[in-house]
């Protein structure tokens, strides 16, 4: 039999790694795998006296209290960004809905009586249940309407409650105080990073 | 402590355990250390049974220990026990003593064999097996340790199993027993039948009483037991597969086929020496072909050109002389002979298994000479177990084998004396032709020569020790005759033993054959002075011969051999005994086999019976086959109301 | 205290429903079980005729008719089990012919 | 009546209904749970005969080996619904068993009556224990005398053992 | 039997039923905490009564409530009798296992001496291994009557299982019961009030430690709890056995395997740790003690209640055993586990078995039989 040789790996090492694995190798209270169990329960009987001693050690957050800060980019549920006149920012140019990977925003168009804007949206609905919150509506705006909070607590009793609504994704944050998540990059855009895929 | 007896034979049982069940996980070094240990422990123990049995007055040194009920039947009821006396004691201290060291020899010998745990685990069994036969209080018991010897003996011959010539030595072993067990167990029997007990006390206490001196019964079982003990112990016609039993591995040779298994035997006919004085005309037997087998092997030994073959045929001729002993009712000279045969005869295994060792596994003396240089140790202690044999004093061999040869005078058996001596002469002979031819002159193989080395000290120093107990051994049993010049010096050997011959002096004195006046008779100093003088002589004779041939003058051998070719080929083909045990009874066994095979089953039984029975079987079914539905269950429903109706009547009549 | 007879007629009747389920029954399982119902009726009239002779060895007798039913039960229901591969039923009126 | 008839009676009635159900179920897994029943009506009846030994290891060898084994068999071939055509035989054969094993019972039960050795009352309780061996009925009387005068029948029975244990291997294992 | 005699057993058998019945939530809560400790969680810390969460405890009465009301649904294509049967089957045996467990030594009620232990059985072991043969019918029946392929394969498992380590388990003790020579559990508690060499307290694990091993072992293949729950493996068996069932039945399993435990455990102490035996104080001592203080009656009541006290501190020990053992080794793989029963336990077991036989012929020559 030739033996198999990976480059960089000198043969002989690999035996040896081989048969130090085999458990006729070791000796008999190895094999037996006692002293194995017992240090294994002696890792679990550390930690649970230390969690006993003190619980800085524990993962779990208790969350309707305590909640777990997520990055400031976080990409949570989206709100229509207002004018000062308290009107949706968007102009209704369909720029979110094409870019939407998800196909979850739903736009009506109409005629904006201010003749310097041109349209605004008569009906803007999310479908928070297909939407995959990948943020490609806060890059497309041109307008800079739509962003994104850090909300994740969003749960609901029917399915209907995650159509999200003009009025509603206009006005959520009045009612429930969330911060800003994921926003419109607003910096120096470099063209060649951006070639190369990153922002 | 003697409590603890029932330890002497299962510290080896324990070894044998370890080493047989995890031998193969275990490294070499610890399966040597429980294979030897366990031996060395039990050896520790026997000499503190020794010790307390000496710390016991003379007369109380019979102490059977109970272990358990083994077997009870009806009436038939036997415990398994152990019978501590002076006889068991000295053959145990024999056992364990020389088969510890031969357990540390093997240490050394066997170290680079891949199945060092296999044999060390059948070495222990075996040291169990001997323990439960010399220590054994009953005949069942000592039987049971009788096929445990056999069965290893057979295992340790064939140790190297994976050829051929091995593996048929092991089983050519193991059949011959057979045939001296068979004829153990009929003796058996027969004590049984005549006695109803088979433990050794009852029995022994009985018989005086119930067999008559001389008659029938008390003859054929101690001809029975001889016949098992030839087996056992290789004597004529049952010798067969000793010099075969070569073929294992040399310390087998020497713990099995020379210290201990084979003067099982030897044993079983001193312990039955009550049954034996009631059967002079067994005894007679016994004698005759001792004496028959001493000179038969040693005239054989005397052409053999394998080291371990010559060795072999001297062991065969030493167990003749034992025989003798025995069968002169010399029961102690025989156990004496035993005992120094045990050290000097595992000595020359070992030594021999030295040169073996050094010479690569060369066992033919022709391509040896020379090796003393090379060997220092070993030719020197070889040359030491040389002189004991021959029987030069002081050495051990000495004393046994000339109390022996007395005894045979003295006990008015002057032919088997006669016989003995010239094989006396025969095995001084032999033993320095071995010598020589190994030792001494130009090495007849360079190559072999010139890599040859000296053993390692794990393999020496017993041989070291056996040596010295060669040269001491002897001075245990030194004669009265000897003794009383040198300043009293007593005979411990005889004393030691004389409670449990003690009831045969009175059988001796009550003997038909009037034994004790001849010896009384013949019993003359300067007689046995004189005979002593002889018997040095003709050692010193063989001695001289084989110097002359073998080392001055080999130029005087070849016209020598050359005169007597044809002697020396009825020798070199060992009297042609396996050619004739082939011719007789193989031959007729075979064909019988081919009748049986040819004749009766196939033109009888497949021929006529089947065809005719099966024929009628057939009509018969086709009528009676109407009757069955093949339902199992309306036939169980027939069945039950003819219970039913059968128990009715039964119960209403 | 109960007589004896009354142990002995117990059994009487268990062993009799044992037969009847063996004569009648043709699920080989079920004639199984009512071999076993019948070799435990036998048990309990060896235990109480120990009681009443205080000789030990009825129920020692019982102690091997356990074990021999052990037995009895594995080979037989390892039959059953062969049958089934071979006739797909435990039907023993389907088990007629000593071929395979 | 005292506790012991009490528990005669009761155990004696279970057990008899619990045979027949096992006799007559249409469902085999329905009739081997009935005969568990009844091995412990049988057991407890051992305990009344004093023979707490037996009453145990009759559940632990019968109730919790043997009929585990049964159990298997019946899940694994599938039978616990119950096959169609294997119900109760036909009037004739139904009426066959039944008249003979009627006449069987009558008749053994009459044999017994007139054999009647004698009934167990506590003195003849206390006569057979001090005339036998310690307890007849515990566990050491049933071991020696196993070890003692039934050694050989005993060894006979392991042996039996081994061979029923190759011998259903052998007939259970697939064919190749 | 008179009517004292009676009440004393019912209270006995009362209180033993309480005893393993309130374990139940209570080790369903040390299991739930002493994992989420063992993996630095928290653990169920939320219901509470009134504010007082007491650490969790509140949750397991939670959880029965949930039970209860949890609706009771049987799978169309179960076999609907043996369905139901099951889960009492497997629960029963449980239960009745601990009725030969001895939780202190004798109480003096005025002139009767009463027998801390259910039911004082002669055939005492005997009767733990035959009852404990019935649990594999609850597993078996579940495992068939639910129509699952998944139950019916756990069923299947866990049988074998069961059945093989019963082997091991018998045999691990068998070893004691000849050192005690006794098959009484009572008996076998009171022998291990000795001492060994006047110090050591001469428990079963000092006499038969590899027995004691073996016997743990086979306690937690038993009792199908983790190396050993191959019959539930989750990942594969979708919890196998019991996966058709819900609500109430469920949670009759989930007791059974917790009163098993407890019997297990109670098994454990008792043979291999000495039972209520207090260390280094005898039982006379201590009744010597208490009766000076209190006077004989109720003094052997305080006595069993310190008996009592010792006896549940190491069972409460071999619970946490359990449970520690649990969240430390992963599953065995199916035929891992069978070799290990066969060709590892079983082969101990009988060199113990030969080898404390061997001990034992040889100290009774040495003391001269």
């Amino acid at each position: 039999m030739t033996p198999v040789t990976v480059k960089g790996v000198n043969p002989a090492d690999v035996k040896d790694v081989a048969r130090a694995q085999t458990d006729e190798n070791r000796p008999w209270w190895v094999r037996t795998y006692i002293p194995a169990i017992l240090g294994g329960m002696g890792v679990t009987m550390r930690h649970l006296i230390a969690n006993l001693r003190n619980r800085r050690n524990t993962a779990t957050i208790e969350y309707p209290e305590v909640k777990r800060e997520y990055s400031p980019r976080f990409r949570g549920r989206h709100y229509l960004k207002k004018r000062p006149s308290g009107d949706p920012r968007c102009v209704a140019c369909y720029m979110c809905a094409t870019a939407c990977p998800a196909d979850c925003i739903f736009i009506v168009a109409g005629e904006h009586p201010d003749p310097a804007i041109e349209k605004y949206p008569v009906e803007f609905v999310i479908d928070g249940l297909r939407c995959i919150y990948c943020g490609y509506c806060v890059d497309a705006c041109p307008e800079d309407a739509i962003a994104m909070t850090r909300d994740y607590e969003m749960a609901g009793y029917h399915r209907e409650d995650f159509i999200w609504d003009k009025d509603y994704l206009l006005n959520w944050r009045d009612r429930v105080e969330r911060e800003d998540g994921y926003q419109p990059y607003e910096g120096e855009i470099d063209k060649e990073r951006m070639s190369r895929g990153r922002l | 402590m003697l409590r603890l007896a029932p330890l002497v034979p299962l510290l080896p049982l324990l070894g044998f355990l370890l080493n047989g069940l995890f031998g193969r996980r275990l490294s070499r070094g610890s399966i040597a250390a429980i294979g030897a240990g366990s031996v060395g422990l039990a050896f520790a123990l026997t000499i503190g049974l020794f010790a307390a049995l000496l710390a016991l007055p003379a007369h109380d040194r019979s102490v059977e220990v109970d272990l358990f009920t083994w077997m009870s039947a009806g009436d038939f009821r036997l415990d398994a026990g152990l019978l501590l006396d002076p006889l068991s004691v000295t053959m145990a201290l024999v056992v364990t003593g020389v088969g510890f060291l031969i357990h540390v020899y093997s240490a050394g010998y066997m170290r680079e064999d891949p199945g060092l745990w296999r044999f060390f685990a059948y070495l222990n069994l075996f040291t169990f097996a001997m323990l439960v036969l010399v220590l054994a209080d009953s005949y069942p018991l000592l039987f049971v340790g009788w096929e445990g010897v056999g069965l290893c003996s057979y295992l340790l011959i064939g140790f190297w199993y994976t050829e051929k010539i091995n593996a048929d030595a092991g089983k050519k072993a193991f059949i011959v027993n057979r045939v001296g067990d068979f004829a153990f167990l009929l003796g058996m029997f027969l004590i049984f039948r005549e006695l109803g007990t088979l433990e050794f006390t009852p029995v022994f206490e009985a018989a005086p009483r119930a067999l008559e001196a001389g008659g029938a019964a008390a003859f054929w079982i101690a001809l029975l037991l001889f016949v098992g003990a030839t087996g056992k112990s290789a004597q004529l016609p049952l010798h067969i597969w000793l010099p075969d039993a070569m073929q294992g591995p040399t310390p087998v040779s020497a713990l099995i086929h020379a210290a201990t298994m084979v003067t099982a035997g030897v044993y079983v006919v001193v312990r039955s020496h009550v049954l034996y004085l009631l059967a002079p005309d067994a005894l007679l037997i016994v004698a005759v072909v001792g004496a028959a087998t001493a000179i038969f092997a040693a005239s054989i030994g005397l052409v053999q050109t394998d080291i371990k073959r010559v060795l072999a045929w001297s062991t065969i001729s030493q167990l003749g002389y034992m025989f003798l002993g025995v069968g002169v009712a010399a029961f102690t000279a025989g156990i004496f002979h035993l005992v120094t045969h045990a050290f000097f005869k595992a000595l020359l295994f070992l030594g021999a298994g030295s040169v073996i060792h050094a010479m690569h596994h060369e066992q033919d003396l022709r391509r040896m000479g020379g090796l003393r240089s090379k060997l220092p140790v070993t030719s020197l202690t070889m040359l030491i177990g040389a002189l004991a044999i021959a029987g030069i004093p002081p050495l051990a061999g000495f004393f046994s084998k000339d109390e022996i040869l007395w005894s045979a005078w003295a006990g008015g058996r002057q032919a088997l004396w006669a016989i003995g001596f010239i094989a006396a002469g025969l095995t001084a002979f032999y033993m320095f032709r071995l010598v020589y031819l190994a030792f001494y002159g130009t090495p007849r193989d360079a190559e072999a020569h010139h890599h040859a080395h000296e053993s390692p000290p794990v393999m020496t120093l017993p041989l070291v020790v056996l040596a010295v107990l060669s040269v001491v051994g002897g001075w245990i049993g030194i004669p009265h005759a000897l003794g009383e010049p040198l300043g009293h010096v007593p005979n411990l050997l005889e004393h030691w033993l004389e409670p449990v011959f003690e009831d045969a002096e009175v059988l001796r004195a009550g003997a038909g054959e009037g034994m004790a006046e001849r010896m009384a008779e013949a019993g003359e100093l300067a007689m046995e002075y004189g005979l002593m003088a002889a018997s040095i002589m003709i050692a010193l004779l063989g001695i001289g011969l084989a110097t002359l041939l073998y080392l001055r003058d080999p130029g005087r051998r070849e016209r020598l051999t050359a005169g007597l070719a044809p002697l020396r080929h009825v020798l070199e083909r060992k009297y042609y005994v396996d050619e004739i045990y082939h011719a007789v009874v193989v031959m007729p066994y075979l064909a019988l086999s081919a009748f049986l095979w040819r004749v009766v089953d196939v033109v009888l039984i497949d021929g006529f019976v089947v065809r005719v029975v099966g024929g009628a079987v057939t009509w018969y079914s086709r009528i009676v086959s109407r009757l069955q539905t093949g339902l199992v269950q309306n036939y169980a429903t027939a069945v039950f109301v003819g219970a039913v109706v059968m128990l009715g009547w039964f119960l209403l009549r | 205290m109960v007589p004896l007879s009354h142990y002995l007629a117990l059994s009487a009747v268990l062993f009799t429903i044992g037969v009847l389920g063996v004569l009648t029954r043709r699920n080989a399982i079920l004639v199984f079980l009512s071999i076993e119902i019948m070799l435990n009726a036998v048990n309990l009239s060896l235990v109480a005729l120990t009681r009443a002779t205080g000789n030990l060895d009825g129920q020692v007798t019982v102690f091997f008719v356990i074990t021999v039913a052990a037995a009895e039960a594995a080979v037989g229901l390892a039959i059953v089990v062969a049958m089934f591969r071979r006739r797909e039923t435990v039907d023993i009126g389907r088990f007629d012919v000593l071929r395979g | 009546m005292d506790g012991t008839q009490v528990a005669f009676y009761l155990l004696a009635g279970l057990a008899v209904a619990t045979s027949v159900l096992v006799v007559t179920g249409r469902n085999p897994v329905a009739s081997l749970l009935f005969l568990v029943l009844s091995f412990f009506c049988l057991a407890g009846l051992f305990v009344t005969l004093e023979a707490h030994f037996l009453a145990a290891i009759q559940i632990l060898v019968y109730a919790g080996a043997i009929l585990v084994l049964f159990l298997f068999v019946i899940m694994l071939l599938n039978l616990g619904q119950g096959e169609p055509g294997l119900g109760l035989p036909s009037v004739p054969v139904l009426a066959l068993s039944a008249l003979s094993g009627l006449a069987f019972v009558a008749l053994l039960v009459f044999t017994v009556r007139e054999a009647d050795i004698a009934p167990i009352t506590p003195a003849r309780i206390e006569a057979v224990d001090l005339a036998g061996q310690a307890t007849v009925g515990s566990t050491e009387a049933i071991g020696t005398a196993l070890f003692r005068d039934f050694l050989l029948p005993f060894e006979v029975t392991s042996l039996l053992l081994l061979v029923a244990m190759v011998g259903a291997v052998v007939l259970a294992k697939r064919e190749r | 039997m008179d009517g004292t005699g009676l009440a004393i057993s019912l209270a006995k058998a009362g209180f033993v039923a309480f005893l393993l019945l309130n374990a139940v939530p209570l080790l369903v809560w040390l299991e739930r905490r002493g994992a989420a400790f063992i993996q630095d969680r928290i653990g169920p810390n939320r219901t509470s009564i009134a504010g007082f969460a007491l650490a969790g405890l509140v949750q397991p009465l939670a959880d029965v409530v949930k039970f209860m009301f949890k609706e009771d649904f049987v799978p169309p294509s179960a076999n609907r009798t043996f369905y139901l049967l099951a889960p009492i089957i497997t629960l029963i045996p449980a239960l009745m296992t601990f009725a030969v467990v001895p939780f202190a030594d004798v109480v003096r009620i005025g002139e009767r001496l009463v027998q801390m232990q259910v039911a004082d059985l002669n055939v005492g072991i005997l009767y733990v291994f035959a009852i404990a043969s019935l649990g594999v019918y609850g597993v078996v029946l579940a495992g068939w009557a639910s129509n699952n392929k998944y139950s019916f394969l756990g069923s299947v498992r866990a049988s074998a299982q069961m059945i093989s380590y019963e082997l091991s388990m018998g045999l691990s003790v068998l070893g004691l019961v000849m050192v005690f020579g006794t098959l009484q559990l009572d008996d076998m508690v009171r022998a291990q009030g000795a001492r060994l060499f006047g110090v050591l307290p001469l428990w079963g694990i000092v006499l038969q430690p590899l027995g004691f091993l073996l016997f743990v072992i086979s306690v937690f293949a038993e009792t199908n709890r983790l190396p050993f729950d191959l019959a539930e493996s989750e990942a594969e068996l979708v919890v196998g056995y019991h996966t058709e069932y819900s609500s109430m039945k469920f949670a009759t399993f989930f007791m059974a395997e917790y009163i098993a435990m407890t019997t297990g455990a109670a098994l454990i102490v008792s043979l291999f740790l000495g039972g209520w035996q207090v260390p280094f104080v005898s039982s006379e001592t201590l009744n010597g003690w208490t009766a000076d203080l209190l006077g004989p009656g109720a003094g052997s009541w305080l006595a069993a209640l310190i008996q009592f006290g010792s006896f549940s501190a190491k069972l409460g020990f071999f619970l946490w055993l359990f449970i520690w053992v649990r969240w430390t080794l992963p599953r065995f793989r199916y035929d891992q586990l069978m070799r290990l029963g066969w060709k590892v336990m079983l082969p101990l077991a009988l060199a113990n078995l030969l080898v404390t036989a061997a001990v034992l012929l040889v100290i009774d020559g040495a003391a001269g039989r």
